[in-house]
């Protein structure tokens, strides 16, 4: 197996006063390796995006550790590793329309991180790496000059993209960055992703909560719910053979665009049940792992 | 089958901007009968909105123009109603349900008096019934404990919740005709999932029609009787949701149902996309305003608006694919198979023929 | 939440301590003293006034003689007004400045509102333009000019109102009015632009589907949200407004307190100086913290936050 | 929420509109306002006019000033002076307080004693230091005992003078002199805050109510013991401090008199009321000078000083810009003081030739090249009427003489500052006689520290001539070192006299005997409300 | 909705020629950029274009009016209150000046500090407004009560304290301390304000997204709060103005503005107050000056922030 480039160890961030805290994100641990794609999915609200910025530092973490090429990403960190940081770790935003800034021009967005990092100072250095990355997400050079609001949904979220891309990071986290386009459109990003995957040897953190996309993107997939993850495994494995009850809920209310089957859906209704202290991560199989106590996660791999 | 209940007849709504007339809806036409659901699919901006916020006559005018078009609901055309003779129809024989159950709920009213208000406003009740039916409704959407939930605000629901509490408002005056805009977009599936089926249960007990508007094609698989798919502000298809889903014609439609990964989809191969961006609806392209993302344009399509060729007796198509002269292109293959398989798995559990023609 | 007030009322008194000390050292440093006169007279005098109110000691004595009074709400008597107390000048003229202030405000807030709700209603139509037009007028006449103004016309050749004095409500309409006129513009201004931002938004939408009408919507919908801002601008605004206005004060020779803030700065009575100081600083520092205690009333969202504070 | 202030409104307002036309019997009530809140009512610690007209009402001296403002008796019923014009005797009449007891000589010894008492900071107690020992007591040099004021009985008050002062018995008219019940002021050291059963007088009217920065009600005083004399019932005092709010109160008729000494005629409503008749003008012993510093860059030297004095046109400045009828002053004492009445014929007012003849002269004693290298800076506080005096005399000194000038406008404590620490070049004042002698006007720059001064000047003879007139006993004599020391001033210039004041007021047809006295003061003992 | 009348097509126009897809993603020739976009909603506000004449005019006038009339603003004509008439436009003053130079002097003064105004509000409030608003709870608490404190010291004696220390005519006769005297206080309202729109943009997910690229706090201010609070910022700067100048007549009315024969709309205006019944002209045009002045900065202000709104567009 490739290395792992992200290892995330009890992480935990709590929002709130210290006596009734939000627990967003509560104890998870997982690895990610080089050059691979996990998904993170999950009922909204359960955390998923606050793990992704606990990662990429936009929040303080309450407890755990957070280790990125094996350096702890938490750790206080002059201006300079910062950057060294920032260039190394990116992250895909949600809403195309929120995540750019309705009074820059394309090209300013893209180069922004140039301007930050005091990269490509010569002009037109700068113009052509612009123009790149611009082409590498699929438009063309005359788009630097247009204001955001002048993009379709889609396009604009190759923006986003190419503004992740423009530091050249070796991680990227993608968080919802479909969700909020049309079904023609999000094709064309996660095609787009894949391809600059297979290109510039990124590794994903893919959270989503439409399975059927994430199935389609991630080597292996992580589920979450209430700040905690539940199952982790190989996409295929999450699909095929789920152990976890609220696994095993998503999957079976995913629609499917076929009319007959869809008439004759049964969902897994899902019922929540408190586990006690001992619960932890069971490995199932090979690399599928499950929360739960023993006797939970045996009598949900038997239903 | 009865009497439809809603008839909209060549229906075209512009938006007076800086850069010009959007012309948002560019002659809709679509009917609807009582108990029945139409879904609306299409791509963003393609009118889906402007429709139904238009049937309510919630355009904001200016800059909305109501440019033509009839929109006759139980008999009456709305469209020369006041806003006055509209506030009566609305919410009580015509209600809907917006896309974002954060910002469609009042922030600072607790969530039991928005329900009220649409019922005190349209039936003739007292205060205490009222109340008394809202916490009947909040029990109906599945809220548990509606009446201390009544008292609380949106900040304390779920997203889910929330979106409950929309389609109680909604439900509260027992509409004829409910208009879902994108009612599940922002929820996950397994919320969503619930959702949908409480809207079917309140259809079948209560006779309602429903317009759905979603661009999630499962969605739409799941519930709809009928189908439009919309391109730049036309419909493009319009039929029942099997002829939709297995016998599609529009080209659109069969980049629709192509783009949609599968369970089983292979992760080495790129998704089918439909090519490009949509177009321009200050200035809507001469011809098909498809023409330019499809593969199989025709030299026509850059000169002249297709018709709407009737291909049965409930689906028609607006395509030159289908005029007779056309070259007769096939489903794509993708898009073929992942019906062909839909429908083996149909028949190899109920050996029924197919439905296609 | 009581900890989240305690400790607002902490910041509260460490800000009245800075403007105390602010304004000791301000006071030392303005030349002229509370005693000169146009005619001299001789410097034994001068230096029993001195001894009388404390003046001859060092700074730092001086300094802690003020905090003290001010804990003590014990500010000593006038310089200048012989045998007045400063807390009774104060005092008898507050209760002035406040009624007429609440009459400004009233005005203003009412009035501001509802112009700011009809710009917003008939966004970019007649009486958009109209309201806005009012409001704009509001703001750009001086209150010293439309002060005289009004006394001139309405009260001398008309002879609606009395020409100056504080002996009946009469007395206080054209002064309100002079007062609230400006205030009333912006406020006008704010609710329009808040309230046009509260009109794009969802629930707006879904009150009118769901059948609502135009100005029901606004009263029990829209307004509360679009005030948020507004109540930060009425805050502050209104601790200036019932603390009094020095120029309507005095044109319309209203024996409020508003004048006090000025004459005993320019008389250099520095016992007045303390004490309305710290009188207005208290009715601020208040003020913004009631605002901030408003926002979660108004707000229920932000009862969350105010109490994790 | 409604707090207006009161109780007041009704009676009042009904009462000052039927002024003009109903029955007699009504009580007769005189409306005015004032300018402000009076600073202090107690006799011995008001400085300003406006709190000693008040108490002119209030309280009876010795001696009170008729209309020419000269002495008459009062408390004094007769008045007996020493040939050596040092000891005077007076004998009281029977008088009452208004709580009924009666007027004592010790009241006064009480009073006068504790003005010069520096514990009690009167900042008047100089009026009092032409009696003997008192300046030592004040200055803390002397003792309470020395000062020669001597109750000979309850009815006689014996006071013997340092030096003999000729307008002795115009002073015992002024507040400082007068008398305060000492059993009520003992026993109450805060007695004058408010109106009330402490604040006890002995004057032609009471202290009826007095409300705080708003108004002042003075009622007839049924116990004075010339009650026959006085025709007021009563007199609402508002408190108003804007001129043009003033003016306004006036014509609505809300008021009966409007100007001088209470309040301002507002100057932009002059005109108007000349044009109606309306405005009396009568003359006063005050003058508005411009102090010249004469430590000054330019002004030190006596010529520029003299341009400077020379080159303003006062006749025009008065008719256009003051607009009250003021005498163009060409010296330093008043036209309204007795035996300065004629012009002395010192300068010439708007004497261009003289002004320019004067600036060469004293640019080449100072080494100027340029007319424009001078630079003279107008010291003002802020008024408007100031302000415009100020523009004028700019603008005729950069005309006639080239030179450069700026105004400095400050904030009053400020500009005072600058005055007393000679950071000014021209700095405007005004002075008005506390009583009708020229000693008042000359006093002040017998030496360059005396507080007054301001200027820097300072003349051994101007010095030797004052001390002189102040042992004189002619007064004719008198008269003359005076006049001398004037004409010495004159030619040295410590200050520029610009015009002597005037009083100004407006009034109803119905109202009488409220002419201002050549010092600015009004007795309203003799007002009266005529029909 | 059938095929009815089906007119004769030619066959070749059956050709199948595909998409022209690469066409669509260039975005349509006639697209609008931002700023022009802003600059055409801005003209189509009728009220905004009549504001930016006017001031325009009103600068004009008080950069060119006093150079070519024929007479300057302290010239004693000896015409004293003298009404409006073909010699001297707007009338004479109680010393015989000229009202209509005065005026346009007085213009160049009040615009002085109602700019200079303006840009202390930009400078400082603005920037306390954004660091407050983007810094944590403590240091924000911290901020605003200084702010407040700010308000309730004493403001005169602040200004007597620095008209003292700064001298007279350290800049063109008062107008220096004038100036810092605004700076003290004049900016709190605008710190306020820029304070609250950050704290919601602040959590914009563009704002985000610059901070995973490394940005400090100077970049998000200037590149992303400043730009998008703009709307705010506006309208706030078009109340500062009117403040500013209503400040400099109450100052210069208890003598502590720009010293005499200078005169400030301000100081114009509140002499003038005192001479309505004689020369009423005296006030009339000072205070429509103001007025119009600010009435024309408010409706630029507004032009400005309804077309600089990007809810009103998408
Ligand atoms: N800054 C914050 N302060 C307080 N609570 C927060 C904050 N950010 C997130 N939360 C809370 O933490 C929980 C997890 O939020 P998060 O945004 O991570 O969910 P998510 O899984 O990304 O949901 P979605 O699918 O809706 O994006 C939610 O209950 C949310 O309300
Ligand atoms: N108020 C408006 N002013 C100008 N143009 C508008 C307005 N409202 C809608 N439009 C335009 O009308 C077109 C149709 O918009 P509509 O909201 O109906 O799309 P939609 O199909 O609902 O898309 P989505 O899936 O994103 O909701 C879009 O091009 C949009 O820009
Ligand atoms: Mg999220
Ligand atoms: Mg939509």
């Amino acid at each position: 197996m490739a290395k792992k480039l992200l290892e995330i160890k009890n992480l935990t961030q709590y929002f709130g006063s210290s006596k009734e805290p939000v627990k967003a994100v509560d104890g998870i641990s997982f690895d990610i390796y080089e050059g691979e794609t996990l998904g993170l999915v999950g009922e909204s609200g359960c955390g998923k995006s606050t793990t992704g910025r606990s990662i990429i530092r936009l929040y303080d973490i309450t407890d755990g550790e957070i280790i990125f090429n094996g350096k702890d990403v938490h750790s206080s960190k002059s201006a300079n590793e910062m950057k060294q940081f920032n260039r190394q770790m990116q992250m895909i935003f949600q809403d195309p329309y929120a995540s750019l800034n309705p009074r820059m021009k394309a090209g300013e967005i893209i180069s922004e991180a140039f301007d930050i990092h005091g990269l490509y100072k010569n002009k037109k250095e700068r113009l052509e790496k612009v123009e790149s990355l611009l082409e590498a997400v699929g438009l063309n050079k005359e788009h630097a000059n247009r204001y955001a609001h002048e993009f379709s949904g889609g396009q604009r979220q190759r923006i986003g993209i190419a503004r992740a891309l423009s530091l050249n990071p070796s991680f990227i986290i993608a968080d919802e960055p479909i969700s909020a386009l049309d079904v023609s459109i999000q094709a064309q990003v996660v095609n787009l992703l894949k391809q600059l995957q297979k290109e510039l040897n990124l590794t994903y953190l893919f959270i989503a909560h439409d399975l059927s996309m994430v199935k389609y993107i991630s080597d292996r997939i992580a589920v979450m719910y209430r700040g905690k993850i539940v199952e982790i495994g190989l996409a295929d494995d999450i699909y095929h053979s789920p152990v976890h009850p609220y696994t095993k809920s998503l999957l079976s209310a995913i629609p499917l665009p076929d009319p007959i089957s869809e008439s004759k859906r049964t969902r897994i209704p899902y019922v929540h049940e408190e586990l006690d202290e001992s619960a932890s991560l069971y490995e199932v199989a090979d690399m599928h792992f499950v929360y739960g106590t023993a006797a939970s996660v045996k009598k949900w791999q038997n239903t | 089958m009865s009497e439809p209940i809603l008839q909209v007849k060549d229906l075209r709504i512009h938006f007076k901007t800086f850069a010009g007339f959007v012309q948002a809806v560019r002659g809709v036409n679509f009917e609807l009968k009582a108990g029945e659901t139409l879904a609306i699919v299409g791509e963003s901006g393609s009118g889906k909105s402007v429709t139904s916020n238009a049937l309510m006559k919630l355009i904001p005018e200016p800059p909305g123009i109501y440019e033509s078009g009839e929109i006759i609901f139980n008999g009456r055309d709305l469209i020369p109603l006041s806003d006055k003779e509209m506030s009566k129809v609305r919410g009580n024989e015509i209600s809907m349900i917006f896309q974002d159950p954060m910002t469609s709920l009042n922030p600072t009213m607790r969530v039991g008096r928005q329900i009220t208000e649409v019922i005190l406003k349209h039936k003739n009740v007292s205060a205490s019934e009222a109340k008394k039916r809202a916490i009947k409704l909040l029990d109906q959407v599945g809220i548990p404990m509606p009446e201390k939930r009544y008292k609380q605000y949106p900040h304390e629901f779920s997203g889910g919740m929330r979106q409950r509490v929309v389609i109680a408002i909604a439900l509260a005056a027992e509409p004829k005709l409910l208009i879902a805009d994108e009612p599940t977009t922002a929820l996950d599936v397994t919320i969503q999932a619930q959702i949908l089926e409480l809207m079917k249960d309140i259809q079948k007990t209560s006779n309602t029609s429903i317009i759905f508007i979603t661009h999630d094609l499962g969605v739409v698989a799941n519930v709809a009787d009928r189908v439009a798919v919309m391109y730049a502000g036309q419909i493009v298809e319009y039929g029942t949701v099997n002829e939709i889903f297995y016998n599609p014609k529009h080209p659109y439609t069969w980049g629709l149902l192509g783009s949609m990964p599968d369970i089983d989809s292979n992760s080495d191969e790129l998704l089918r996309t439909i090519p490009g961006s949509p177009p321009d609806l200050t200035q809507p392209p001469k011809g098909d305003a498809f023409a330019a993302r499809n593969e199989f344009a025709l030299a026509i399509d850059y000169e002249k608006e297709p018709p709407m060729f009737q291909v049965s007796e409930t689906h028609f198509a607006k395509t030159w694919l289908l005029h007779p002269d056309a070259p007769k292109i096939p489903i794509p293959e993708a898009v073929a198979k992942r019906i062909e398989g839909y429908l083996g798995k149909e028949n190899m559990l109920n050996g029924e023929k197919t439905i296609r023609n | 939440m009581i900890k989240y007030i305690l400790k607002r009322l902490m910041y509260i008194l460490l800000a009245l301590f800075v403007i105390i000390s602010a304004t000791f050292f301000l006071m030392r440093l303005a030349p002229g003293s509370p005693f000169a006169s146009e005619r001299s007279f001789p410097p034994q005098i001068e230096k029993q006034l001195n001894a009388k109110y404390g003046l001859d000691n060092p700074w730092y004595i001086q300094y802690k003689d003020y905090l003290i009074d001010s804990a003590s709400f014990d500010f000593g008597e006038s310089m200048k007004y012989k045998m007045r107390s400063t807390n009774d000048m104060i005092s008898e003229g507050f209760p002035i400045s406040l009624t007429l202030g609440i009459e400004a405000m009233l005005l203003a807030v009412g009035l501001g509102i509802l112009l700011g709700v009809i710009s917003a209603l008939y966004h970019n139509r007649f009486p958009d333009y109209l309201a806005t037009t009012i409001a704009v007028v509001g703001i750009s006449i001086p209150s010293f000019v439309l002060a005289g103004l009004l006394q001139y016309f309405v009260a001398l050749k008309l002879g609606w109102f009395p020409i100056s004095g504080w002996k009946g409500f009469i007395y206080s309409i054209l002064p309100a009015f002079a007062i609230a006129m400006t205030h009333m513009g912006f406020i006008a201004k704010l609710t329009r632009s808040s309230m046009l931002e509260q009109n794009n938004s969802d629930y707006v939408k879904m009150a009118r589907a769901k059948g609502i009408g135009k100005w029901t919507i606004v009263f029990r919908h829209t307004l509360r949200n679009a005030l948020l801002p507004v109540v930060t601008y009425i805050g502050p605004l209104t601790a200036g407004v019932v603390t009094g206005s020095f120029i309507v004060e005095q044109i319309f020779a209203i024996p409020g307190l508003g004048k006090h803030f000025v004459t005993s700065i320019s008389n250099r009575d520095y016992t007045v100086i303390m004490g309305t100081t710290v009188f207005y600083s208290i009715i601020l520092l208040l003020a913004v913290f009631i605002v901030d205690i408003l926002y979660g009333i108004i707000d229920p969202r932000i009862k969350l936050r105010g109490a994790k504070k | 929420a409604c707090n207006f202030g009161g109780e007041t409104a009704k009676e009042e307002d009904e009462g000052d509109k039927g002024t003009g036309s109903e029955v007699q019997e009504k009580k007769k009530a005189l409306n005015l306002v004032i300018a402000s809140e009076p600073p202090a009512m107690n006799p011995q610690l008001a400085t300003d006019t406006t709190s000693g007209n008040i108490l002119l009402s209030l309280f009876e001296g010795l001696t009170r000033l008729d209309k020419d403002a000269k002495y008459e008796k009062a408390l004094a019923e007769d008045i007996q002076i020493s040939d050596d014009q040092l000891t005077y005797t007076f004998k009281l009449r029977d008088a009452k307080w208004t709580n009924g007891d009666s007027v004592v000589a010790g009241d006064f010894e009480y009073a006068w004693k504790w003005a010069l008492d520096p514990a009690n900071t009167s900042e008047y107690a100089s009026q009092l230091y032409p009696i003997k020992g008192a300046e030592e007591f004040n200055t803390g040099k002397g003792s309470a005992d020395d000062i020669a004021i001597k109750v000979v009985d309850d009815k006689t008050l014996e006071v013997t003078l340092a030096n003999p002062t000729p307008y002795f018995l115009e002073l015992t008219a002024f507040q400082t002199y007068m008398p305060i019940n000492k059993k009520v002021a003992e026993a109450n050291k805060e007695w004058y805050a408010d109106a009330g059963e402490n604040y006890v007088t002995n004057g032609p009217f009471k202290l009826a109510e007095w409300q705080h920065d708003a108004s002042l009600k003075l009622e007839k005083n049924a116990d004075y013991w010339d009650v026959a004399n006085v025709k007021l019932d009563e007199v609402n005092i508002g408190m108003v401090e804007k001129e043009p709010t003033a003016v306004s109160k006036f014509k609505a008729g809300e008021i009966d008199y409007l100007g001088s000494p209470f309040q301002t005629v507002a100057l932009d409503s002059i005109d108007e009321f000349k044009k109606s008749n309306q405005l009396n003008i009568q003359p006063m012993a005050g003058v508005y000078w411009y102090k010249l510093n004469n430590k000054g860059k330019f002004t030190k030297n006596a010529n520029i000083r003299k341009a400077l004095t020379l080159a303003i046109n006062r006749q025009e400045l008065i008719t256009n810009v003051v607009k009250g009828e003021q005498t163009p002053a060409l010296g330093m004492v008043p036209s309204a003081i007795a035996g300065f009445e004629e012009d002395r014929g010192y300068i010439k007012d708007n004497d261009i030739e003289g002004a320019k003849a004067a600036l060469e002269a004293g640019m080449k004693e100072l080494g100027i090249k340029k007319a424009s290298d001078i630079e003279i800076g107008i010291s003002i506080n802020t008024s408007e009427a100031h302000n415009a005096i100020a523009q004028f005399i700019q603008e005729g000194w950069k005309k006639n003489l080239g030179i450069k000038v700026k105004i400095d406008n400050s904030e009053w404590q400020v500009f005072l500052d600058k005055l007393t620490n000679l950071d000014y070049e021209v700095g405007r004042m005004g002075w008005i006689a506390d009583y009708r002698d020229p000693y008042t006007f000359l006093e002040m720059y017998s030496t360059a520290d005396n507080g007054n001064n301001d200027t820097g000047w300072e003349n051994p003879k101007y010095k030797e001539l004052m001390k002189k007139s102040v042992s004189e006993k002619d007064p004719a004599k008198r008269l003359e070192i005076l006049k001398e020391a004037e004409g010495i001033a004159m030619g040295e210039l410590p200050v520029a006299p610009i015009y002597y004041y005037t009083s100004l007021f407006v009034k109803k047809d119905s109202v009488t005997g409220m002419e201002p006295d050549p010092i600015g003061n009004i007795q309203l003992k003799r007002a009266d409300i005529t029909e | 909705m059938s095929q009815q009348q089906l007119e004769k097509i030619e066959k070749e126009m059956f050709e199948i020629v595909g998409g022209r897809h690469e066409e669509t993603e260039k975005l349509a020739k006639k697209s609008v950029s931002f700023w022009k976009e802003v600059i055409i909603r801005f003209a189509h506000n009728k009220l905004a274009i009549f504001g930016l004449i006017a001031l325009m005019a009103i600068l004009l006038m008080a950069i060119f009016a006093p150079i070519f009339s024929q007479y300057t603003y302290s010239e004693q004509l000896g015409l004293y209150n003298k009404a409006p008439s073909a010699a001297n436009w707007f009338g004479t003053d109680d010393l015989g000046r000229d009202v209509f130079v005065r005026v346009w002097e007085g213009a160049r003064i009040s615009l002085f500090i109602g700019i200079t105004a303006a840009i202390i509000d930009l400078v400082i409030g603005v920037v306390w407004g954004s660091i407050s608003g983007l810094a944590g709870e403590r240091v924000d608490n911290i901020m605003m009560r200084i702010a407040d404190v700010l308000t309730a010291v004493p403001y005169l004696l602040v200004v007597i304290v620095l008209s003292v220390v700064l001298g007279n005519g350290a800049l063109g006769d008062g107008l220096l301390p004038m100036i810092i005297a605004l700076s003290v206080t004049g900016w709190i309202n605008m710190a306020r304000i820029v304070r609250g729109e950050v704290l919601s943009i602040k959590n914009q997910e563009y704002v985000l997204a610059a901070r995973t690229l490394g940005a400090n706090t100077k970049h998000l201010i200037i590149k992303h709060l400043i730009p998008n609070a703009l709307g705010a910022i506006l309208v706030t700067m078009t109340l500062t103005i009117p403040m500013a100048i209503f400040t400099e007549a109450f100052l210069s009315y208890l003598g502590l503005g720009v010293s005499a024969p200078l005169a400030s709309w301000g100081t114009m205006a509140s002499e003038g107050n005192n001479a309505i019944t004689n020369a009423p002209w005296r006030l009339i045009f000072p205070a429509l000056m103001i007025s119009l002045t600010i009435f024309a900065f408010n409706a630029v202000g507004d032009g400005l922030r309804d077309a600089l709104d990007p809810k009103l567009r998408k």
